[in-house]
């Protein structure tokens, strides 16, 4: 299992966190006391009538007869139920897009014909207006310009020069000051791990934040695990390499991909094979060599020090990951996995976690463009949970009305009770996560992510009252 | 050779400290016969009019203003004409004096392109290689009353080149290059990002400066731009326009120390507080009319929490003017009158590296001076001369009352 | 009933035929079984929780059905011998839900000329479609299916149930709505829009005229009279000569929109047709006023239904003060960015309209996929963020046939009421509850446990415990 | 609503004067009353305007705030009135931070007739009816914008105007003709009815008589229908084209031609267009106008000083022309001048507001004026140009434009002179409805 090795790596990872690190003036040695109708504490049985009281940002006690502490903060919501905030163990947040520097006066104020194409292509994605499937976005034969725009600048924010860049920091990548976070917060998500995207091979390394609190206080851990694609994403993303010259835009990274499953577990298992070369002191060769800032990084992959996450969503892509993770005796956590119920056992017999969703019964946006949907199924949670395997929800890029808690509920509808479902959102991503018993809990010790709803959480009638990171009420409900 | 070899011993003397710091100054190039016959002799002449922007920015009574050679001799208050001595006075009834203009990113007299886009990291390239001396540009932006700008590689490479500090008159009336030593161009724009080359996202770019950092740390130490830059010895000008690519100048500047000063940046809300005395200045602008209210507030915001704010003017694709406008917009916009002055001249100098020698009326320092007929904020003020290293390169029609007119 | 358009304008009635048979065939390979085409005599539900939407919740009751209609709901209530009885003790029955604006079921959902009054969906529809089945999965058991935003003058709609092989056996009503868009689609001018809705109500001005003049003339004519007077006199005269069959199909609609009665020279002729009201919608706050100007002028006001876009809830003032039913946009919640801050601003539509005491219906959510259509989640939402239960409810059934003009049949369980009805699983606003079955006029349309897709969905994993990764 | 009163400010009246130490009242939206020592009701709101200067709200001439602009269809029937958006509080509030209540919003387009401009009072919230001060203004048109994405040549599109005029012409001339052809056709059938009337009994006359036979009957209906024809056609009706009847009302003087152009040879081009149509020009944009002043001022063209727009191409766009004189020279020839924000939001290249997410740009009507000054425009004029002669422009000086009893009460509290550099905003009342009150202004009278 990896659970060892992650947690090593979080220490190191928290230590090197903080990029605002400074003399911690915000500190608030305020003890603040909830006190609700019920408190899911995922530690044990849910604690009808229950308060939790909490010491400078940290859980200190939670409990039914609990004597107040003289001079606390008393919020009581006695109809309201308390759950640890939720945890997305693998959400894409709004990346950064970087914008145009000097805007009019410099001649290179135009906005490049890629970003051009982008914006319609992610106009045409979006438009309200257009109800039927073949006028959405970019349709399968779009032309190679559209989709290599489509890849270049805004539907992917992974670094394209490479097909393996494990050296690239996903955080980089993430605006710490989008919005999407507060719509995050509205969905009761205070804990959201970012994963890279699937447009590379082996992509960057993802991050851990934390949704509200003061900015210097978001970064959870700056640098995780090292996400890999296996399927047809890396190659959908980029120009076909067989086109005329004619054709295409002039020869870019974009033409130099995997067009094939079989190239892009050619260069996965190429990148691992050159890091152990490299690790005997041989000379590595060839095609598809992995840059040099990546061999240091792969190689702490393969020592277990970074976790690896695997991207798979067709059941012969779980197998080729699980192949090739063997081959080289990775552990890793499988995301996405839409065709997990077709390999239980395996994924079992391998102990194997898996980051599942979001869950569809059709699949849209660029996840729907691919032909990797064609056989969901809604019960997979359920099944997952009957197989014995660790497994998280995920709503990935869906936020507000559609966000986690609607995968929460979406499970229940179809099979799952809902404790394995709120488990599967707050305490089994924080382990995961290597954060068990820091996040995803009520408990002592805890840090006090905590959200209070009007009701029962995955009941559609309920909403987030109150949402507190660290301690810190980061959203209340205006009455 | 350069332009200021042919001022006089003394002043060469006085300047030597500055050599040594700033480096070699331009070359060969500069030293134009045609000019040279026309250097003056280093008598000195006297500016008088009615007020002058004080070190400070604010506008106080009174300026008469001694020149000798190419420097400031003397400033100051309520002195009269004649305590100038046996000097010619050029006097200005109810003008106000202030230092020369000063466009701390500008593309102005630029001879083709500047940036070289082989590699995203380029810093060896110079912009004083692209200064086109001749450029008919120069005289537009000096008869606004701008005398200096920093010409800067443009916003296409991660690490553009080095900016040059150039000046639109010089003492032998020609442009100069003042200091080919100017800080780091680097940049976090959209810009950046091409197809067929090395960063294409946000998280490439702010690696490969990540790793051209360390590299240049891990090497031994030489004169090299990043490697003074890596040391924090040199500082970097930075477009970031977003308040994400300021929090990620700030990240950098805890991270390695390395001392970057944003540019173009067009949103201040949520990253001013946390910029401050985290870094060296920002640089707001260009600021057009079209300009939208969180572009102009951006000068005001980030200097309520005490950052040095200076404003572009963007020339030359801009109007001349646009120094001007850019700080009378800031100025509407919640910046206080003095900063917004400041933020055209002194701030700009401080930034670029040489606020030792232009940027404010202050005896030693170099004599660029625009006298204007009111307040250099006020649009409605118009430029009535322009003096650049004690020179008088331009006055407007019904210009001073007494003196030479060259 | 002269003047009714006819989705069968355009095509042959052989050629229907043949597509109708052509069709059936793509139908009975679907995945749901096809209903027996008669409603069984008498069918009863009994041991339910009845949600009647109007009037009180009955905690145990009977639904009795006899021939398609509603004939009894209560706590007691006798079943006949002959009845089938369906028990559905401890579930939750509740009326069909009611889609009232949708493009879904059409292949394309805009012409792409501007102004296309002449059109019915009627032609478009497939019934084969993925869309009814789903339907009937969400409970939806009326969809009135109306050209999307992208045209100025869209088509007629028409509201038919999600069963039946042919568009004929799917109608619950023909078409008694126009598409009307104010905002114009992306990229086209707001002016050319305006400009183009008023020219063409003028130009269907001097249609009329011209018509009336021509009729006058072969009134003439057959009289063997010759001409005695100059165009504007005859147009006058004209004017109540005027037949329905004169005007053509381009006009028709267009006419019955404007009331039905021909109006030549400032004067009123015959009334023609039945009039027409129609679907505006509004993307913006600033197109209510526009609307309703737009209607006013033109007669249609009161038979207009604002559809509204998110930010329309802005107008909420003169939304009150139109006092015009309307439809929500399926994504509830608006989202503002401050231009000076960056700051999101949240509105929840639904209780602001609500509060305004607006006549409102509530559409599945902006996404395609299967999860985003249920119309019992949408008001789920509206109870979430203080929307009254029982308000909510409407909304989502009998808000919708009132503005379709079907509440005399459709929206609620109450004897005489045409018999749709969903059997929930539990409280129909409790998102874990399914639904499990559909009884569309009495016939048993669905059936969760037969619903073969849906089965297989939920199936447990084919994995091959044999097949091993290496 | 209760009278308000602003004392002791120094007035800009609106025309050109200033008033020094002035007061200023207005109750129920319309200034009652203006002068030295004006008396407020001891009722009234007294506001202390010490320091203050009080302008009239000012007028962009030229426009775009809060309009939903795409791309301008051709149509000479579009009205800018159906683009605004009276709900765009943020680019309305940004409008008013910069002293401006009223825009003449142009029906702008890339190339062509964009329809016609109309005059939008700033309400928050207004009714239509209200907001629109003047719904037809000028027919709006745009010379060399349009050139992206598809390029055009720009050389065809004022040749296209011209005939497009042209066209109107014919269409008139047509509507003329068939006028004509239809009153003698009316008369000739009141003639034949006065004949058919007098020689009831008169054979061959085609009137119908019963009881004849059925052959004869024929024959006579034929010879008759051959010889009604012959005698009487009914005049052929032209295609009604409202888009020509809306450049005829240009023609006729009605309406004036307000074009947009950014060239100096496109000017050129206009100003012969407008010689040879005699149509009453406006010129909006006019980068480069400075170069025909003399041309302009002959012909008595306003030109309404714009900036350019964001060029549409690579290569040197029209700002190549643009100095910040232009507004001096052609007031020095005797034109008039006036101020417009232009198209602030652009609309050309595809929206960037997602990229910037800055939608609130502002007018900065004043600073624009500012500047004029500083060039050597007259600053009294330059603020007239703003205020009352803007109105006259649009033809709304009865409503507003000066500070003058019995004009609405649209008017600005500034801290300063308007065109002095730290001069903000600081109340704006429109219809006597104070809408913006800037945070930290001074304390007031007796509130």
């Amino acid at each position: 299992m990896t659970r060892g090795r992650i947690a090593r790596s979080a220490i190191v990872g928290l230590l090197a966190a903080l990029p605002f690190a400074t003399a911690d003036e915000h500190a608030e040695s305020v003890v603040l006391v909830i006190q609700a109708g019920r408190v899911h504490t995922l530690t044990g049985e849910a604690i009808d009538g229950g308060a939790v009281i909490i010491r400078d940002g940290r859980i200190e006690a939670v409990g039914r007869d609990l004597s107040i502490p003289a001079g606390a903060r008393v919020i009581a919501r006695p109809t309201a139920v308390v759950t640890p905030g939720l945890i997305d163990a693998c959400c894409t947040v709004d990346p950064e897009i970087p914008q145009q520097a000097s805007g009019w006066p410099f001649e290179n104020w135009r906005p490049s014909f890629w970003q051009w194409m982008a914006r319609q292509a992610a106009h045409d994605a979006d438009d309200p207006d257009h109800v039927c499937g073949s006028a959405c976005g970019l349709p399968h034969d779009a032309g190679p310009l559209a989709l290599a725009a489509a890849t270049m600048s805004e539907l992917t924010w992974g670094e394209q020069s490479s097909e393996v860049t494990p050296h690239r920091l996903v955080i980089d990548s993430v605006n710490l000051l989008s919005n999407d976070f507060r719509r995050l917060l509205r969905g009761g998500v205070t804990t959201v791990y970012v994963s890279a995207d699937s447009a590379n091979v082996i992509g960057g390394r993802g991050t851990i934040l934390k949704t509200g609190g003061p900015l210097r206080e978001r970064t959870v851990r700056r640098a995780d695990a090292v996400k890999a694609t296996i399927g047809g994403d890396p190659s959908r993303r980029g120009l076909p390499n067989f086109l005329p010259p004619y054709y295409g835009p002039p020869p870019t990274f974009l033409t130099r991909r995997p067009t094939t499953r079989m190239g892009v577990e050619w260069v996965f298992r190429k990148a691992f094979y050159d890091t152990l070369r490299a690790r005997k002191g041989l000379k590595i060769y060839g095609a598809d060599m992995p840059p040099p800032q990546a061999l240091p990084v792969l190689q702490q992959v393969l020592d277990g020090d970074v976790p690896l996450r695997i991207q798979a969503r067709m059941q012969h892509d779980i197998f080729t990951a699980l192949r090739l993770a063997a081959e080289f005796n990775l552990s890793f956590a499988l995301e996405e996995a839409t065709e997990a119920y077709r390999c239980l056992p395996q994924l079992k017999a391998a102990g194997v976690p898996v980051i599942f969703g979001p869950l569809y019964m059709d699949a849209k946006g660029f996840r729907g463009r691919t032909d990797e949907v064609r056989q969901p199924r809604l019960n997979t949670p359920r099944q997952l949970a009957d197989a014995g395997i660790e497994f998280a929800l995920t709503a990935q890029e869906l936020r507000d009305e559609e966000g986690l808690v609607r995968q929460a509920m979406f499970a229940v509808q179809n099979g799952l009770t809902p404790e394995q479902a709120l488990r599967a959102i707050t305490a089994t991503p924080a382990g995961l996560l290597g954060l068990a018993d820091e996040v995803g809990v009520v408990s002592p010790g805890a840090a006090a992510d905590l959200v209070v709803w009007s009701a029962e959480p995955l009941a559609a009638t309920s909403r987030p009252l109150l949402v507190l990171i660290n301690g810190r009420v980061v959203l209340e409900e205006a009455n | 050779m350069s332009a200021g070899h042919t001022s006089s011993a003394s002043r060469r003397g006085a300047l030597a400290c500055a050599v040594l710091m700033l480096g070699t100054f331009g070359v060969a190039a500069w030293d134009v016969p045609a000019a040279r016959g026309q250097a003056r002799s280093s008598a000195g002449r006297a500016i008088q009019a009615a007020a002058y922007v004080n070190e400070q920015g604010q506008m106080v009574a009174g300026g008469l203003l001694l020149i000798e050679g190419e420097s400031i001799a003397q400033i100051g208050g309520d002195r009269e004409a004649s305590e100038a001595g046996d000097v010619p006075v050029d006097v200005y009834p109810g003008a106000v004096l202030s230092p020369g203009l000063i466009d701390c990113h500008s593309a102005l007299a630029a001879a083709g392109d500047l940036s070289e886009r082989e590699h995203a990291l380029q810093p060896h390239v110079n912009a004083r290689d692209a200064f086109d001396r001749y450029s008919h540009q120069l005289r537009l932006a000096l008869v606004a009353g701008v005398t200096t700008f920093a010409l800067a590689p443009d916003d296409r490479n991660l690490v553009g080149g080095r900016i040059a500090i150039c000046q639109t008159a010089g003492p032998d009336g020609w442009p100069r290059v003042l200091s080919d030593a100017g800080p780091l161009k680097l940049s976090l724009s959209v810009d950046v990002y091409r197809p067929e080359r090395e960063p294409t996202s946000r998280s490439g770019a702010l690696g490969m400066l990540r790793e051209a950092i360390e590299t240049a740390r891990a090497g031994v130490p030489q004169d090299d731009p990043l490697t003074a830059f890596a040391a924090g010895a040199l500082p970097g000008f930075i477009a970031a326009p977003s308040g994400a690519d300021v929090l990620a100048c700030l990240q950098l500047g805890q991270e390695y120390g390395v001392r970057l000063v944003p540019i173009h940046t067009r949103d201040a809300r949520r990253v001013s507080e946390l910029a401050s005395g985290q870094i060296a200045g920002v640089v707001v602008g260009p600021l057009d009319f079209s300009a939208g209210q969180r572009a102009t507030e951006a000068a005001a915001l980030f200097a309520r929490h005490g950052t040095p704010v200076a404003i572009a003017g963007g020339l030359p694709a801009a109007p001349a003017d646009s120094l001007r406008i850019g700080a009378a917009l800031a100025a509407r916009s919640g910046l206080a009158p003095a900063a917004a002055r400041r933020a055209i001249t002194a701030a700009a100098a401080e930034l670029l590296g040489v606020g030792d020698r232009i940027g404010v009326l202050r005896a030693g320092y170099q004599a660029d001076v625009v006298v204007f007929s009111a307040d250099p904020l006020d649009l409605r003020a118009r430029v009535l001369a322009v003096y650049v290293a004690g020179r008088r390169v331009f006055v407007a029609d019904g210009g001073p009352q007494s003196g030479d007119v060259p | 009933m002269h003047g009714k358009p006819r989705y069968s304008a355009f095509v042959p009635a052989w050629l229907r035929g043949f597509v109708v048979t052509w069709l059936c065939g793509f139908v009975t390979a679907g995945a749901v079984a096809q209903p027996p085409a008669v409603p069984p005599e008498r069918v009863a539900l009994t041991g339910a929780r009845i949600i009647p939407v109007v009037g009180a919740p009955i905690a145990s009751g009977t639904v009795l059905v006899e021939r398609g209609k509603i004939a009894a709901v209560g706590p007691e209530v006798e079943i006949p011998y002959d009845a089938r009885v369906f028990d559905v003790s401890g579930k939750f029955v509740m009326p069909g839900m009611i889609d009232v604006h949708t493009a879904r079921g059409l292949d394309i959902p805009n012409e792409s000329r501007p102004v296309t009054p002449h059109l019915d969906v009627a032609d478009a529809l497939d019934p084969s479609q993925l869309f009814f089945e789903d339907c009937l999965r969400l409970g939806i058991t009326a969809v009135h299916v109306i050209p999307a935003n992208n045209t100025v003058i869209g088509g007629l709609g028409r509201v038919v149930r999600p069963i039946g092989l042919t568009v004929g056996e799917m109608t619950i009503a023909e078409g008694e709505f126009l598409k009307i868009a104010i905002t114009p689609r992306r990229g086209f001018d707001r002016m050319l829009q305006m400009a183009t809705l008023r020219e063409t109500f003028l130009e269907l001005d001097d249609y009329l005229a011209r018509v009336a003049e021509k009729r006058y003339e072969d009134k003439l004519k057959e009289e063997d009279k010759q001409i005695d007077v100059g165009p504007d006199e005859a147009r006058k005269r004209g004017r109540d000569l005027v037949r329905a069959e004169d005007v053509d199909d381009q006009h028709r609609n267009l006419l019955r929109l404007c009331g039905g009665q021909v109006r030549v020279a400032g004067g009123p002729g015959p009334k023609l047709f039945q009039p027409l009201g129609a679907f505006v919608y509004c993307g913006n706050a600033m197109d209510i006023a526009l609307a309703v100007r737009l209607a006013k002028d033109h007669a249609f006001f009161d038979r207009t239904v604002l559809v509204l876009g998110g930010e329309c809830h802005k107008a909420v003032a003169e939304l009150k003060q139109a006092a015009r039913p309307v439809v929500l946009p399926g994504d509830l919640t608006y989202r503002a960015t401050d231009p000076l801050t960056g700051e999101v601003h949240e509105t929840f539509v639904p209780k602001k309209i609500f509060d305004a005491g607006l006549l409102f219906a509530l559409v599945p959510g902006p996404d395609d996929s299967y999860a985003e259509r249920m119309l019992n989640y949408q008001a789920a939402q509206c109870v979430r963020y203080g929307v009254p239960r029982d308000e909510a409810l409407r909304a989502i059934t009998l808000n919708p046939a009132k503005m379709l003009g079907l509440d005399g049949r459709l929206g609620s369980i109450e004897p005489g009421k045409d018999a749709h009805l969903v059997v929930f699983s539990g409280d129909p606003l409790d998102f874990s509850s399914v639904v499990e079955q559909v009884f569309i006029d009495g016939i048993p349309a669905y059936d969760r446990a037969k619903d073969v897709r849906l089965q297989r969905l939920l199936s447990p994993g084919t994995s091959d415990s044999t097949a091993k990764p290496e | 609503m209760r009278p308000v009163a602003i004392l002791d400010a120094t007035l800009l009246i609106g025309d050109g004067r200033t008033m020094e130490r002035g007061g200023v009242l207005f109750s129920d939206g319309k200034i009652t009353g203006v002068g030295e020592n004006v008396q407020a009701s001891f009722l009234a709101r007294k506001i202390v305007g010490q320091g203050r200067f009080v302008t009239p709200g000012l007028i962009d001439v030229g426009g775009s705030v809060a309009l939903r602009f795409q791309f301008g269809g051709n149509a000479a029937t579009a009205n800018a009135a159906d683009g605004f958006d009276r709900y765009a509080e943020d680019e309305i509030r940004a409008a008013w931070r910069d002293g401006v209540t009223t825009v003449c919003i142009p029906a702008r387009t890339g190339s062509g007739v964009g329809g016609v401009g109309a005059v939008i009072r700033l309400l928050p919230r207004g009714q239509v009816d209200e907001v629109v001060l003047k719904r037809e203004v000028a027919l709006c048109a745009g010379l060399g914008l349009s050139g992206w994405p598809g390029p055009l040549s720009r050389a065809r599109q004022a040749e296209d105007l011209r005939r497009r005029f042209h066209a109107a012409r014919e269409y008139r001339e047509a509507q003329e003709d068939y006028a004509d052809s239809l009153k003698e056709y009316e008369e000739k059938l009141a003639e034949r009815a006065k004949q058919a009337n007098s020689g009831q009994g008169k054979p061959g006359a085609g009137g119908v008589g019963p009881g004849r036979g059925t052959a004869e009957q024929k024959d006579e209906k034929a010879a008759g229908k051959n010889e009604k024809k012959d005698e009487l056609k009914k005049p052929a009706e032209p295609a009604q084209d409202r888009a020509a009847e809306m450049l005829l009302r240009v023609l006729d003087g009605e309406l004036r031609l307000w074009v947009e152009a950014h060239d100096p040879a496109e000017v050129a081009a206009l100003l012969d267009l407008a010689e040879e149509l005699n149509v009453a020009l406006v010129i909006e944009g006019a980068t480069g106008a400075h170069l025909l002043a003399d041309r302009l001022a002959g012909l008595r063209v306003p030109v309404v000083l714009t900036a350019a727009p964001t060029p549409l191409a690579y290569g040197p766009g029209p700002e190549r022309y643009a100095v910040a004189g232009d507004a001096a020279e052609l007031r020095r020839a005797g034109v008039q001048v006036f101020f417009g924000s232009g198209r602030l939001t652009g609309g050309a290249p595809p929206p960037a507001e997602s990229v910037s997410g800055d939608s609130a740009a502002a007018p900065r009507l004043a600073l624009r004026a500012a500047r004029a000054a500083g060039a050597g425009f007259d600053a009294d004029t330059a603020l007239a140009a703003m205020t009352g002669s803007a109105a006259r422009l649009l033809g709304v000086e009865r409503q507003i434009g000066r500070l003058e009893p019995g004009l609405q009460a649209d008017l600005v509290v500034w801290s300063g002179h308007p065109l002095a550099p730290g001069a903000c905003v600081e109340r704006v009342f429109i219809a006597g409805r104070e809408v913006y009150h800037a945070e930290g202004a001074w304390p007031e009278g007796d509130e």
